[in-house]
């Protein structure tokens, strides 16, 4: 599914007969050109980024799953694009949805007739993945199990309630932000059924081609089942083309293809100036993807600090031509967008509707507005015609409205004497099968528009004086990085540490799943940051007050009880979580009883308790994945097996156990799994409603926990039980208040987009690294702590140009009866009383604290806000042009 | 003058046979009191009642009142011209209300019917009506109609009046269109000029014995506008009221209006409404500077309107007809004859 | 040593981590050559319906 | 009564001589038989025209804004209720008050009392418990308890929230089990009927917006109905506007309403505005376990936004 379309050179008859040209006549675009050819550039840079991605696997090799054979049988991919409104069956979900693959076979077209809505579908997690046997993919995908939750839940969704959703997984892996909530809803809320079985084959039954599947379930029973359709959950590979470009860049790659990588630098490939970033660096979802975008950035731009700004242009600024008092004179822009909306809406008859409209001097038809050549002669109109209003009826302006404002800028005009209306998602793309009232609403639309454009004013953007020193709370591995890096480009940083010492709970940590000693590399690290001229670390501090916003902080800082002022611009939170401290298995009445940490520290000071051990038990999930913290911990798995495989290393002979609730070793860290199991390292897994029990008897440890490959329940001796505790955020509710950011309801902060903005606020200014944000790994933090670093170098580049919106609220101070709703309501504390001048104790406010929601504007009973660019007579003529008849 | 008996029980007949001319107006009992309404088909007018809640001042002055209309449909030719709003003013008789409010619609027939402007809806509206007027035989405690210059059988303003006697009604023909109106009821009992003249004497000064309460305007005139403007008084009368229009509303010689445009659609219609001195709206510029901005200013200019700035300009007394409503209506209990007493006694302290 | 540096960067791969990589650095000071073999960009997310766990619409 | 209006005129006495006060603001004796009115005394000598008994139906929190100095306020349960929720909503600060506390017995109705009269009522007094009245033409004893206001009937807050002083024991407050058995009779209407009764209930209003005026929350500088760009109203008898101002009005008064009755007290055309208000106070009670006035430290439920707010109505 690509964007745009592109000619293959190898069969285009054009250029290959010089015949047909065909597409060349219809493109409305004029964008055929035969004449390109292939050709060579030479770029001088100073970094590469290599984000290569990954495809899918091909699962055609596998016999015992005949995707080759079976229509019914389809990958994630190939289901996601069902499940797409804009896919090949329009987001309906039906049987032999790739058929006809070829409309002239007779076959296919045969069973394209068969084509019915599924009753019962199936998922086959670990397709190309966590398997050396059919394929040689030992790592596991990361990103399978969560799809294939969200495939089944909308394909519920699309299809209705009594769709049957069956996923067949060996283990379920949810380790993620929301993750097994949402998991957990499925299996609640949504009634998907969770088989943990692998598949043992598929047949067809060759009339109905429906599917039978045969497998073992957790009793040990075999289970005969059929179902309509099955859709194999294929895993993520490095292409052989991406490996052979990686020979060529001569980077190192691990066995299974991915960038090798040190976890204290996990942007960063083995080659000088080369910054790698998603999948190829390891299996991973969008928002580590993202992370890793921003981490590379802020690699990358590390090694070039010193030629910042020395390539980049900058825009010439238009002077403003001023139409206050002016008579509106509007024009407006109807959209084809190709065939989006003409192949539904007569946009000639709403060109012509909007020349009869009120105000309108001008209105013009254009194939794709937001083109180029579009935009310029938009540019030559508003000049030639002396336009002060321009309406655009178009696609969204969620993602056109800057682009138009741009062009009204390059014209003279403020950028708020516009207004857009959707006529192709709103209206072309949902009405497709009534043109006419599609036309006839689109006319409403462009009438409603130029109603409220009429009223249009040109409003002021305050620029915001940007302070650009910044201070992290937090000088653990995240906040560490994150100040490492803005430093580094040169900004002077603050760190402000509660404890005496910088590293966090990193001090706590042995070695990395990669096998690195943590403490070495911390201690360089700590080095470093306080080396650094442009890093202040401030030890034994607290924050006590913030105050202000982006650019503009201040707060009041607390070092053994002397209290200092320190002004920023920006604010990185990196304050980590902690162990949780368990209160069940007898933790505290045995020495013997133990915390993933602590078996760390014995490692650590190698400890000769060690050498006396013949026996030991972890237990997952302490704390973890229950009620009361229904969230994955994320680590505890990989760090327990990372933990089990060093005690068999030091002694072979020792029985270790891991009991388990679902091994969640993602992505590469699988290897580690399997090294423990070929060590020998013994895997029981448990539900959590039957928890393993512990009782010390005498001087013996003993572990009940049932056998889920037995059905029995075992008793395990042991001389050592190592508790793998959830990690608990600091729930930091006073921090949160002071910079208006959300926590959720564990305690962990909200970012500003689960999947785009994981290591930013919503509040402008304010961003967020390491374990706070979620539990993570010593990679993971550092990578958040770089792309915390790289999203806030963005902010700071914008240093002269940053400027509030035009859209804020306005106070009218002669209707204010000072009752305080806007004050107490705004979430960003933009309104405040005047405690001077004429309107002093009336509401008033600041226009960069507003984010322009409205929301003191509805809860103002005396009518004194208002919303400047949707001020209420806007709104009003809005309605009554809607309540007109064309 | 011509005076006819109406036995009570061809009362409801004469009334309906008057229906072919007139559209007919009365009293009649809704909720806690009696208001004056069209009478409907079948519908009677209450004459026993004893004041209603509203004036009859909105049988000539709606409360709303469409006067000119006009269609922004550029289709039609005569878009965006103003034309009068379609009235009915047909025939129309008002039955059995009180002499002062009577008496009040001369008063704001001053206002609206003058050499320099006559206001064609209210005049149209006041030609087209008849007034039955019903003699009060027991005035309530809180009417001073005797002092305003009205009373209990006060004929002003009235076409016919009517003296309510138990078994029967003796009707005074004042006017031609309450000759006409007795007429069309088809009463035609006439009684004895002399005889009847001197019943309606002994009834009034049987009424008038039962009003107790009274008002003194006799020094408002000689005293200057500015002398009882700068009176210490005001902010203490003014202190309890919260400025509603009550007063204003329900009083049958207030006749401020204001002027409004209101567009439905393409149909475009300039109404006008009754305004009230209470409301802080009344006096605002366009500006946003309002010369009558305190509570205090607003409750001064109403009784100085109804009881200095009418009586200097028209020579007809006050304007107030004792008819008490606003005493009884006002949430505060805003008194205007406390406060025309104060205005008449006080004597400016040098 | 001490060679002039570039301030440049080439981003390979028009993936949504490519295509944040160029952003931030386009946004911080630094030129970006984004290269993408295919005819757009926007990489595998681009052919996703919704994502987990928040069913946000991929496009 | 007699009590309250001795220990009234002693306390404010004690203020005004102490300089404590620049006034008192009470109530004052009125020109008919069952009429009060709010006053506000400065003079010592002026004491003596305070009175307090069951028709001072006012609400005097409406009266406490925009004064200079220290004002004292005789305030019932309602009143002290109004009053905090002015202090939250920053109308008056806490400083600026001396509140004196009237355990409230109930007001009565006199829409009521009046009905029993064809004539004018020309005496009223009453003793304890007992109501006295007297027209030209007849008398009558009446039991106070029977005559109630609707809002006093259902009252659970007739001692005051806060005060300085007190002029009499506090009284036992009640507790219902179903506090709103007048909201929950219009509920139960099918769409019809309880249009219809909506419709009955604004048939006769004037506009005078007495409600509004005589209601302490409702003190915004430009009341929507006054304003015109835009005009949110419009400003003639047509139903749909009458309605409408009584809609919105009592939106205004969501969570903040004290249902004091101060609206229907006023009321010329003896509507019960309370119809409206009071739907809204249930709500505010069974969603946010609300009451209006009750808390110096909370805002209205609706001036803040809380993620745990109830959101059920979103289907």
């Amino acid at each position: 599914m690509p964007l745009k379309y592109a000619i293959n050179p190898d069969i285009c008859l054009k250029l290959t007969k010089d015949k047909c040209g065909t597409c060349e006549e219809v493109c409305p675009a004029n964008a055929i050109d035969y004449t390109q050819t292939e050709e060579h550039i030479t770029i001088n840079a100073g970094s590469i980024i290599y984000s290569p991605g990954f495809t899918p696997f091909d699962p055609s090799k596998f016999d015992n799953y005949q995707y080759a054979n079976f229509p019914n049988v389809i990958t994630s991919m190939e289901f996601e694009r069902i499940l797409s409104a804009t896919g090949p069956t329009m987001g309906h979900v039906t049987t032999f949805p790739k058929l006809p693959l070829n409309p002239k076979k007779k076959k296919d077209k045969l069973l394209a007739q068969k084509r019915k809505d599924p009753k019962k579908i199936a998922w086959f997690q670990c397709v190309g993945s966590r398997d050396i046997n059919k394929c040689d993919n030992p790592y596991c995908s990361s990103v399978c199990c969560m799809y294939a939750v969200k495939e089944a839940i909308i394909a519920k969704e699309h299809a209705g309630g009594d769709l049957d959703c069956s996923i067949f997984y060996m283990d379920m892996r949810t380790p993620g932000k929301e993750f097994e909530k949402y998991y957990e809803n499925a299996k609640d809320k949504h009634g998907i059924n969770f088989i943990r079985t692998k598949v043992h084959s598929v047949t067809e039954n060759p009339e109905t081609h429906d599917l039978n599947i045969r497998y073992v379930d957790d009793f040990g029973q075999i289970v005969d089942d059929t179902y309509d359709m099955i859709v194999l959950s294929v895993g993520l590979e490095i292409s052989e083309e991406t490996k052979a470009l990686s020979e060529k860049l001569g980077i190192d790659l691990t066995s299974n293809g991915f960038c090798k990588t040190n976890s204290f630098e996990p942007v960063t490939s083995s080659r000088d100036g080369i910054y790698i970033s998603g999948v190829f660096n390891n299996p991973k979802d969008i928002p580590d993807s993202v992370l890793d975008a921003s981490a590379a950035a802020s690699a990358a731009g590390d090694a070039l600090s010193s030629a910042r700004d020395t390539l980049t242009k900058s825009v010439e600024k238009i002077e403003e031509i001023n139409v206050v008092g002016e008579r509106p004179r509007i024009g407006a822009f109807i959209c084809d967008c190709g065939s989006n909306i003409k192949g539904v809406v007569d946009c000639e008859a709403v060109t012509e509707y909007a020349k009869t409209l009120p105000y309108v001097e001008f209105a013009d038809e254009s194939m794709y507005a937001c083109s180029q050549d579009a935009q310029s002669k938009m540019v030559d109109f508003i000049k030639e015609k002396n336009l002060n209003r321009i309406v655009i009826a178009a696609c969204t302006p969620k993602t056109h409205e800057p682009l138009f404002q741009e062009t009204l800028a390059n014209s003279g005009l403020n950028k708020y004497l516009f207004e857009m209306t959707n006529i192709r998602n709103h209206n072309s793309w949902v009405h497709k099968n009534n043109p006419d009232i599609a036309t006839q609403k689109a006319k409403d639309l462009v009438r409603m528009a130029v109603a409220k454009a009429a009223l249009a004013e040109p409003l002021k953007e305050e620029k915001i004086n940007v302070n650009d020193s910044v201070v992290v709370v937090g000088g653990g591995l995240a906040g560490m990085t994150s100040a490492k890096s803005l430093a580094t480009q040169g900004y002077s940083t603050h760190i402000i540490e509660k404890n005496n010492q910088l590293g966090g709970e990193a001090h706590k940590l042995y070695k990395t799943a990669q096998g690195e000693d943590v403490q070495t590399q911390l201690n360089e690290l700590i080095k470093e940051v306080e080396n650094n001229d442009n890093i202040t670390v401030h030890c034994n501090t607290t924050l006590e007050s913030a105050d202000g916003f982006v650019g503009n902080f201040k707060s009041t800082l607390k070092s053994d009880d002397k209290e200092f002022e320190l002004e920023y611009g920006i604010a990185v939170l990196a304050t980590g979580a902690k162990a949780f401290v368990p209160d069940e298995y007898e933790y505290g009445n045995d020495e013997r009883i133990i915390t993933s940490l602590d078996l760390d520290k014995m490692f650590k000071v190698n400890d000769t308790k060690l050498d006396t051990i013949n026996s030991a038990v972890f237990i997952q999930c302490v704390g973890s994945r229950q009620p009361d913290r229904p969230y994955c911990s994320r680590v505890c798995c990989t760090h327990s097996i990372d933990n089990a495989i060093e005690l068999k290393k030091r002694n072979p002979k020792m029985n270790v156990f891991i009991i388990y609730r679902d091994i969640r070793t993602y992505g590469e860290s699988e290897l580690l799994y399997k090294e423990a199991r070929n060590l020998g390292v013994i895997f029981i897994r448990y539900e959590v409603d039957k928890k393993p029990e512990v009782t010390i008897k005498g001087k013996n440890l003993f572990i009940k926990v049932t056998d889920h490959v037995l059905n029995m329940p075992v008793e395990i001796k042991t001389d050592m039980l190592t508790l793998a505790t959830a990690i608990v955020p600091r729930k930091d509710e006073k921090l949160a208040n002071f910079f208006k950011v959300p926590l959720n309801d564990e305690g962990f902060f909200i970012e500003k987009h689960a999947k785009l903005g994981p290591a930013e606020f919503a509040t402008s200014g304010v961003f967020l690294a390491g374990s706070g944000h979620y539990p993570k790994p010593v990679n993971e933090a550092i990578t958040q702590g770089r792309a915390s670093a790289s999203r806030a170098l963005t902010l700071l580049a914008k240093k002269d140009s940053l400027f509030t919106s035009g859209i804020i609220a306005n106070v009218d101070p002669l209707k204010c009866s000072e009752c305080g709703v806007c004050v107490s309501i705004c979430p960003y504390s933009a309104p405040m009383f005047a405690t001077e001048g004429r309107f002093e104790g009336k509401a008033e406010v600041n226009p960069v604290l507003c984010k322009g929601c409205g929301l003191c504007v509805a809860s103002c009973r005396s009518g004194a806000l208002h919303l400047r660019g949707f001020d209420t007579n806007q709104i009003f003529s809005q309605i009554f042009a809607l309540g007109e008849v064309v | 003058m011509k005076f006819i008996t109406i036995d009570k029980k061809d009362w409801a007949k004469g009334i309906e046979k008057s229906r072919k001319t007139y559209q007919l107006f009365g009293p009649v009992k809704d909720k806690n009191g009696f208001f004056i309404k069209s009478l409907g088909k079948d519908m009677l007018p209450d004459m026993d009642y004893h004041d209603s809640v509203m004036s009859v001042k909105s049988v000539l002055f709606p409360q709303t009142e469409n006067i000119l209309t006009t269609t922004l449909d550029e289709a039609q030719e005569d878009h965006h011209i103003m034309k009068r709003a379609v009235t009915d003013y047909s025939p129309r008789a008002v039955l059995g209300i009180r002499p002062y409010d009577a008496k009040a619609i001369e008063l704001v027939k001053l206002n609206f019917d003058t050499d320099d402007y006559k206001d064609p809806y209210w005049c149209d509206a006041y030609e087209a009506t008849t007034f039955v007027g019903l003699g009060l035989n027991k005035p309530g405690p809180f009417d001073f109609s005797s002092s305003t210059g009205s009373g209990p059988f006060n004929e002003e303003g009235l076409d016919v009046l009517l003296a309510d006697l138990d078994d029967k009604y003796l009707a005074k023909v004042l006017t031609d269109k309450g000759e006409a109106f007795i007429k069309a009821c088809g009463f035609d009992l006439i009684a004895d000029d002399k005889e009847s003249q001197a019943l309606f004497d002994i009834l009034r000064k049987e009424a008038e014995k039962n009003i107790v309460s009274k008002i003194s305007t006799d020094k408002l005139k000689e005293k200057t506008i500015l002398e009882i403007h700068e009176a210490p008084f005001w902010d203490d009368i003014a202190f309890s009221c919260i400025n509603c229009g009550t007063c204003t509303f329900v009083c049958p010689t207030c006749w401020c209006f204001d002027i409004q445009d209101e567009t439905k659609r393409k149909a475009s219609t300039r109404i006008r409404n009754w305004d009230t001195c209470m409301s802080p709206l009344f006096t605002k510029h366009a500006t946003g500077h309002n010369p009558r901005d305190t509570k205090t200013q607003r409750v001064r200019q109403r009784f100085m309107h109804k009881l200095k700035y009418f009586f200097d300009k028209y020579d007809q007394g006050i304007m107030c007809v004792g008819c008490g409503r606003c005493v009884k209506s006002c949430p505060v209990n805003i008194d205007i004859r406390e406060v025309c007493n104060m205005m008449n006694s006080y004597e400016k302290q040098e | 040593m001490n060679k002039q540096l570039i301030g440049s960067v080439v981003v390979i791969g028009g993936g949504i981590s490519g295509m944040l990589s160029a952003l931030d650095l386009a946004n911080s000071g630094y030129y970006v050559y984004l290269v993408e073999k295919g005819p757009s960009i926007g990489g595998v997310m681009a052919q996703l319906d919704k994502t987990f766990p928040t069913n946000d619409c991929a496009m | 009564m007699d009590t309250y209006i001795n220990k009234i005129r002693e306390l404010s006495l004690k203020l005004l001589k102490k300089k404590e006060v620049v006034k008192v603001i009470g109530f004052t004796k009125g020109t008919l038989p069952m009429a009060t009115s709010p006053i506000a005394i400065s003079l010592e000598q002026d004491v003596e025209k305070l009175i307090f008994n069951s028709t001072c139906g006012l609400n005097l929190a409406n009266y406490i804004r925009n004064h200079k100095g220290k004002i004292a306020v005789i305030a019932k349960g309602c009143d002290s209720r109004n009053i905090i929720t002015h202090i939250v909503e920053n109308q008056i600060p806490r400083e600026q008050l001396h509140i004196i506390g009237v355990p409230c017995k109930g007001m009565i109705d006199k829409t009521k009392v009046a009905s029993l009269f064809d004539d004018d009522i020309i005496e009223f007094s009453e003793d304890n418990d007992t109501l006295l009245l007297k027209s030209s033409s007849k008398e009558e004893r009446l039991n106070k308890q029977d005559y109630l206001r609707e809002n006093c009937k259902l009252c659970m807050h007739k001692n005051p929230v806060i005060y300085d002083d007190l002029v009499g024991d506090l009284v036992d407050e009640q507790t219902l089990d179903t506090p709103y058995p007048d909201v929950e009779q219009i509920e139960n209407m099918d769409a019809d009927t309880k249009w219809q009764h909506f419709d009955k209930l604004t048939k006769n209003c004037i506009r005078c917006y007495a409600c509004r005026n005589a209601c302490p929350i409702c003190y915004c500088p430009t009341c929507f109905v006054d304003e015109s760009g835009p005009q949110w109203v419009g400003k003639g008898q047509d139903k749909t506007d009458v309605n409408t101002f009584h809609f919105l009005r009592a939106f205004h008064c969501a969570g903040r309403c004290t249902d004091c009755g101060a609206c229907v007290e006023a009321c010329p055309m003896d509507i019960n505005v309370r119809d409206f208000t009071r739907k809204l106070n249930k709500d505010s009670f069974e969603l946010f376990e609300w009451e209006a006035g009750l808390d110096l430290t909370k805002r209205p439920p609706l001036d803040a936004y809380s993620p745990n707010d109830p959101n059920d109505f979103i289907k």
